[in-house]
């Protein structure tokens, strides 16, 4: 049924159908929606989970954690300086190989303070062992964090699902809630796992000098979730009508000059590049939805036919860079491929990128023989 | 073939660790009145009910002395381990 | 087994511990463990934080204790066994017990937030603390259990710690929490008695386990059960339990010795000064009034 | 596509005001969007939504700064200055208030709407006698001036969003629908 | 005075030799004995520093922080889940410009535990605006973290030395340990920066719209810190004749083949390379001293006449790969650079990396005409 | 300015909180802030987390605070002053005060373990916490000072919150710290005599300020020194003193008013069942019982 | 030119929070007897000592309506804010 | 290039040994390394340590497979099964034990030295009666059996790393050296 809802709503609505039985959360703007809501839900009985009021994301991290070697579906939101502060624990969560499921709602990351969307959070998560996929819709949030339930509980790693603050998460637009037994039939129960059982007593999590071998398992797996990535987006397609892939290309088949960017960020982009298309240029727009584990053979796949590239990062690695574009610049060394890649820094702190910066990062592009320095928008005078 | 990941199934009985101890426990069944402290506080469950009398498995036993110390009959004696 | 009908006190026979444990010679921390299991049955999920207990239940693929075990985050004991417990619930699985399992170092310091949240929610965990007095799996550091005058690597001698002991035990009753106990594995019968009636109660429990250690407090491994009865004989670790953070029962008073044959044994305290024994006597005065006062 | 920018202050709802009027375009088949200015809101302190109506896919993800429409919730806020920057020639503010239009000069020829939203409220006991809650009474104002969504949408989606007093909010908007000057 | 000591105690030797004035640490293994032996000094007063006996990493580092921002000069050492435990604390001490130096000793992440040598600890904090150094030798510890100090305060951005776990932190050998008048000549006591003032009250670290406009003047910074570590790395070899550059080839001039890692491993290398060189084969090594900022025009330079690279990383990024590889390979692309870059994942969990893994990895390389996916080395059975 | 000196109580005059601050109509957040800071005047540092405070002490380029300020992580307020006092410890700089200013969800929840690091080392530092029973700055979350009873955006009506507000005064007391006092912005007098008592010592002191917040508990802003004083009135709230975490000193009792004058005049108590009512006064029997105890 | 980073130097008293105000106190100076309450209980420091009397600066006022309330001789009326 | 293997037990100071050692080879201009095998060190069991010395620096940071020397500090680890593996056949095994080198048996040819350090640091009041502290002196008799160190150099790195007792320390390896079988 179709409504006019919030992203973050979007996001409590998904963890409802989802039927979570554990969640541990702790509020913080731009996520506070969703905990309210969620805790609305457990309050109410509408979701028969148990919401554990955490003392710290540390905390509720923790509680997902243990409670997902116990063998509950488990769930939780935060945001930047929460994501930050559960570091420790996301490293648990995937070397203990748990199906836990987060939303992230981007937000830039102290010091200074600043509340608004900026990808960094979570990209600064990128070596914890959790997929990651960046949203740009209500109705992809919600698509997503069903079908991460699914991939996380047949992979056995936790998934984090991202969103943007404000920009997407406090955005209300028209989001199609699937009825509950259609997402029932998506997403079953979850299969059986090894967990704690005092009648089978196992220790999980010991001390081990196979350290580099269970490394290489959640290497492999990794491998592997890429293709159940792919498969249940066409499943999911095949009940709802709603597919997204692991990238989303827009007129990238006959472009010369291809955006790329996460998020939001993406349908801007789509908006410019018809401009420019209706003036003759031949403007694609590739945006990056699974970031982890991240698809390099897509991406060389999708540049393929490009003369340039223009990486627009909304975060940023200091003393290195825009992150999308070294891991694109990483994914092409060496394939052959002659892509010019040109790397834009925009939209930090929830700075607004304008269809303005977006036409002007084309112009640069366009006009520069060849990729110099990363170039910084819409800085403020 | 591993797990997963580091999941433990195995008890540590294999690690014998008698091979520690560089002292002896010797526990003297006559003067022994079965009151099973030793039992009670061996750190290393070495100290075993066996039928009616208390046996110590050498296996285990670290030679901690504990069992000696807080025997209420003098009945175990800690020797030099010879090897 | 009729010999063992001897035994003066009635105790579960069943060992939830393995033999073949890496703990060193004479450790009060393994106690501790064999005992709380003792008295709470096969039918118990711990959680372990890094501590020596840590090592001591084991390395993959071997494990010393017979009841499934989650390794987790050093400051995240109470919240994953509430963790654990908000799972079986969702679950509907009954009639199992969730231990929290931690050293000093993980109750007193990086994990006592996780505790006190789980203390104020009330969850329905047992929390047993197992105290060495310091961190001993890094190597004999301070924590803030380790009491004035003790040796470590981090209050290293002449100069040692000037600081009390935390009184963990007060903050929890703060907490006002169906359950607290202190204990000793000098007195086994006493804990595994207090083990069981903490197992009868719902909600957040607490107990605390004076667990010595040969290696961190230097002295001779035989010592262990000996050390452990003077603190208590000296009133240095007072016995006793406090129901819904007011109503405190003392376990009878033993026979009171004097600090010194407390302190006397152990290399950590060869730096003890007169002074500090005077603070000593002082504060275990005022405690005993303090713990007097509430109990009546 | 339509973009409206709404004026209020900490309190007068005009966040909600935005989602609501979205979801009345939403009633007739329209794509929306509606947010709000970000930024903690304290009661009396000025704050600003936006809502986007178009009949294709909204994909525009960047801020609103060329709106064709502009709901002012207080009267005070018009003496704010460059309150209708951006705001196309020619084109729609409507305002709470109880002077009528000509009593409003603003730098550029813009098409004014008035309606006395506060007394309106007070009838219906929307909000305190002291702060009236206007936020669903001005778009039945805004329905009539600018004639893009039917009141019957407005009312529709005022029932539904309304916390407490739908109908209440729904009467309300249709009079103020009513009563509006330009 | 040449000693015999462990590169732990070479830390503490250092960080006496700077007089820090705070230290705030908590003890983890295999960082422990740095704890210990800096308490010790500070007790006995051969340090006049203040020692705060934290109760957990998270607060150490933001003891250190607000030290910092009150003026101080401070030290922390931590090591895998502390360091993992500061993250959040991390991007404020570089938010807020301070120039805190840390040393981590690497060690793996849990879960599973493991106690060993593993760069993934460090490497994980890549985006939290820190330099990273990282070290081979005690003699290099000790002279790092005396510059350090420098470059921290004349840039105004922390600093973290990385040693490897027993490996290095354990390892007794012959480490130098200067004048102290000589220290002090080097590295004066910090030059004034603003800090906590009740003559000039300021507020530190507030929320604002210029976010954007500040990690701008990070990035910049980042840029300029290369120049800077160069130049103090010079001025130190004229007051104490050694010197490290911010990558050490060894034998890279006319290599065909050139190993890329860091740390230790480099050594064995090197001594392996030697015995190919004497085969005739061109092999070469190549350290990795400065990974933040990274040093990628220096990595294209030293890398211009090589047709094979093989990387060699104690390290990874689940989903990802290596992390040196990826940076490496993104520093490649776009630079006209034909040079073939494999991929090897080693060591991890502190598995020894003998002569024979890396003549191994040498055949490897040398065998494939083009890189495939990454190896990993010494997986046990 | 003779007009002044005919103020019933002497204050300090200087303002070190600036007009134009940004909290909203009526907080007593911001009074808590006033007081406090007349009390310690101008040569103090503070360090402050994220909260309505960290809002209201302004955004950069702007600053409503005229102390220096450092903002810090949510967990740390504690520590960080620690860091501070030891900075200029180790520079030799004197005679200033260490404020270290935090909510109630800073304090009784994710900086609880911070600072009871601080307290256990017993820094030189001033610590207070404005008490408005949740989390206000993210849009009004029940923390664990949230009373029960009380509807929060986490305990949503009819539920609301079942468990009781923690005890955190009994807490810092078990820490047996040289001061720890209640206070309320309802009485500035009394609050400022106490900070000025807590500056006259060293080490680690505390104060809660009792903080009413208009937004967040659903009242008319006019009332919140009314909403203050009754709740010391009613004994929800009461004043008293703590040193050394055993000599008590308690107000002198006020007007007891029942408590149901206090409930009735905030939104967030609208879904007050009888049997909250009845728990309460039990509760508050209780509290009086033990603080007359302790104060002996 | 921006300092290094976010380091506030200006106070905030450029922000006219009177803006805000929906509702207006006013002052007696008749009934007042400089007991000096208001000034005491304004959270936005809008009321000021100025000679011999109190003023409350509309430049700040938020109109919360406490000094009002809280006056004890009823000198401060509130009237609703007209622009 | 000159690797040792310590054997030893928790407590009994294998680790300090092989850092003696490797000081003692400084003392004559050798570049040095001492590492331990890495574990938690408990009273009683087993525990390896190493020590390296050579003339030209050292760059090797991997393990020690195939020693030089073996160094056992407690004779009844040499029934451990594979307590030789790697040694280089004939190289030394230096073991405290009070049986003569004959009475040994290992797998190939090696050279084997023993000596009752166990007395002789009773002797000079090193450790306990019941648990004597060897470690330094053993170092005496590797000094004469594989003639790679001086016992000058080890007597004076010995006083140097000697927590307490320098000079007898030293003494007991003089003795050891002199009363060294094989
Ligand atoms: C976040 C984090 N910091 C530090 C450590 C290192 N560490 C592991 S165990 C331990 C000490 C444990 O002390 P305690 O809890 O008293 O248990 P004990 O070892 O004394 O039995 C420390 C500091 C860690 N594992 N994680
Ligand atoms: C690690 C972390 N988690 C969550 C937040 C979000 N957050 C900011 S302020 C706040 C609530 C503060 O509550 P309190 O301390 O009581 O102060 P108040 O806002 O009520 O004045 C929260 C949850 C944060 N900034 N950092
Ligand atoms: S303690 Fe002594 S008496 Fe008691 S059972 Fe053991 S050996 Fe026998
Ligand atoms: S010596 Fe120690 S380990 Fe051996 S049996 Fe006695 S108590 Fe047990
Ligand atoms: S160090 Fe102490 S606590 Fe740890 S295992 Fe050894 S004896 Fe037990
Ligand atoms: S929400 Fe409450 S505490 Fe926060 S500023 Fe507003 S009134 Fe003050
Ligand atoms: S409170 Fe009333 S009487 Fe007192 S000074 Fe203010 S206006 Fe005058
Ligand atoms: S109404 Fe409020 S803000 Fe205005 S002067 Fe009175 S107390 Fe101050
Ligand atoms: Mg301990
Ligand atoms: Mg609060």
């Amino acid at each position: 049924m179709k409504k006019v809802i919030s992203a973050n709503q979007s996001v409590s609505y998904a963890v409802r159908a989802a039927k979570a039985q554990v969640i541990a959360a702790y509020p913080i703007t731009p996520q506070s929606s969703i905990v309210e809501m969620l805790s609305g839900f457990c309050a109410s009985g509408e979701l028969n989970a148990r919401f554990i009021n955490v003392e710290s994301e540390h905390s509720a991290m923790a509680a997902c954690m243990s409670a997902s070697v116990a063998g509950a579906r488990t769930f939780t939101a935060t945001s930047s300086q929460g994501l930050a502060l559960m570091h420790e624990v996301l490293h648990y969560a995937s070397g203990l190989r748990l199906p836990i499921v987060m939303a992230n709602v981007n937000r830039a990351l102290a010091s200074p303070f600043n509340l608004k969307a900026d990808l960094s959070d979570s990209l600064s998560q990128r070596d914890t062992g959790w997929l990651q996929f960046y949203c740009e819709s209500g109705q992809e949030v919600f698509d997503t964090i069903i079908q991460s339930y699914r991939i996380a509980e047949q992979l056995l790693l936790p998934v984090m699902v991202n969103l943007e603050g404000f920009i997407l998460s406090h955005t209300y637009e028209i989001v199609d809630v699937p009825e509950q037994r259609d997402v029932d039939r998506f997403l079953p129960p979850a299969p059986p796992r090894e967990s704690l059982d005092v009648d089978n007593p196992a220790m999980f999590g010991s001390t081990t000098d196979y350290y580099i071998n269970f490394r290489y398992k959640m290497h492999a797996d990794m491998e592997r979730a890429k293709v159940l990535c792919r498969e249940s987006d066409a499943e999911f397609k095949g009940m709802f009508g709603r597919e997204y892939g692991l990238l989303c290309p827009y007129r990238c088949e006959d472009a010369d000059l291809i955006l790329i960017t996460a998020g939001t960020i993406a349908g801007s982009c789509r908006v410019v590049a018809d401009r420019y298309r209706t003036k003759g240029l031949k403007v694609g727009v590739l945006r990056i939805r699974l970031f982890r584990p991240f698809p390099a053979e897509l991406i060389r796949a999708a540049l393929r036919g490009a003369r340039k590239a223009a990486v627009i990062d909304r975060d940023f690695s200091p003393g290195c860079g825009g992150i999308f574009a070294q891991e694109i610049k990483a994914a092409l060394q060496g394939s052959g491929s002659e892509v010019l890649v040109f790397e834009f820094i925009a939209g930090l702190g929830g700075k607004d990128v304008t269809d303005t910066d977006i036409g002007q990062i084309i112009e640069h592009t366009i006009n520069m023989s060849k990729p110099g320095e990363s170039a910084w928008m819409g800085l403020l005078r | 073939m591993l797990p997963i990941t580091a999941i433990s199934f195995i008890t540590t009985e294999g690690n014998e660790t008698g091979e520690w101890r560089s002292q002896r426990p010797v526990l003297d069944q006559e003067k022994c009145n079965r009151c099973g402290l030793c039992w009670m506080y061996c750190p290393d469950n070495a100290v075993r009910p066996a039928g009616d009398v208390f046996e110590i498995s050498y296996t285990y036993c670290k030679g901690c002395g504990i069992c000696a110390q807080e025997c209420p009959k003098g009945a175990i004696l800690i020797v030099k381990e010879e090897r | 087994m009729d010999g063992i009908a001897q035994i003066k006190f009635p105790v579960e026979q069943e060992e939830l511990v393995c033999p073949g444990h890496t703990a060193c010679p004479g450790c009060g921390a393994v106690l501790a463990m064999k005992y709380v299991l003792k008295g709470l049955g096969p039918r118990t999920m711990a959680v372990i934080p890094p501590a020596c207990a840590g090592v001591i239940s084991g390395g993959f693929p071997f494990m010393a204790l017979k009841i499934p075990v989650l390794r987790i985050p050093f400051e995240s004991t109470a919240i994953t066994a509430s963790g654990i417990r908000a799972a079986l619930d969702a679950m509907g699985k009954k009639d199992i017990h969730v231990l929290a399992w931690a050293g000093d170092g993980a109750t007193f310091d990086i994990g006592l937030q996780a505790l006190s949240g789980a203390a104020e929610r009330n969850d329905d965990i047992i929390y047993v603390c197992y105290d060495n007095e310091g961190y001993m799996n890094t190597g004999i550091q301070r924590s803030s259990a380790t009491p004035e005058g003790a040796w470590t690597t981090t209050t290293p001698a002449p100069y040692v710690k000037d600081t009390p002991k935390k009184d963990i035990v007060r903050i929890m009753a703060a907490h006002k929490i169906p359950y607290i106990a202190t204990a000793s594995i000098g007195y086994p019968a006493d804990l595994i008695k207090k083990v069981n009636k903490a197992k009868e109660k719902k909600g957040t429990r607490f107990i605390l386990v004076f667990s010595p250690c040969p290696t961190g407090w230097r002295y001779s491994s035989e010592m262990t059960i000996r050390i452990a009865r003077l603190a208590v004989q000296t009133d240095l670790f007072p016995l006793y339990e406090i129901e819904d953070g007011e109503n405190y029962t003392l376990n009878p008073r033993r026979s009171a010795k004097p600090v010194r044959d407390y302190f006397k044994l152990q290399g950590r305290f060869r730096n003890l000064k007169e002074d500090n024994l005077k603070r000593f006597e002082e504060m275990l005065r005022k405690e005993r009034d303090y713990l007097n006062r509430m109990a009546g | 596509m339509y973009e409206i920018r709404f004026h209020g202050r900490g309190g007068q709802g005009a966040v909600v005001a935005s989602i609501v009027l979205a979801s009345a375009f939403f009633k007739e088949g329209k794509f929306v969007q509606a947010f709000p200015s970000f930024g903690a809101e304290r009661r009396g302190a000025p704050v600003l939504a936006y809502t986007r109506a178009d009949d294709s896919e909204i994909r525009e993800r960047f801020g609103i700064y060329a709106p064709d429409c502009l709901i002012v919730l207080d009267s005070s806020l018009t003496r704010r200055k460059g309150i209708t920057s951006g705001l196309k020639e020619g084109h729609w503010i409507v305002i709470n208030s109880d002077s009528r239009p000509v009593d409003y000069r603003f730098p550029g020829d813009f098409r004014v709407a008035t309606l006395d939203a506060n007394s309106i409220a007070r009838k219906y006991g929307l909000g305190s006698a002291s702060v009236p809650i206007v936020n669903t009474t001005i778009l039945g104002a805004f329905s009539r001036a600018t004639q893009t969504v039917s009141i019957d949408s407005v009312m529709a989606a005022v029932k539904e969003y309304a916390p407490s007093k739908p109908e209440e909010n729904a009467k309300a908007a249709l009079e103020a629908f009513q009563a509006v000057q330009f």
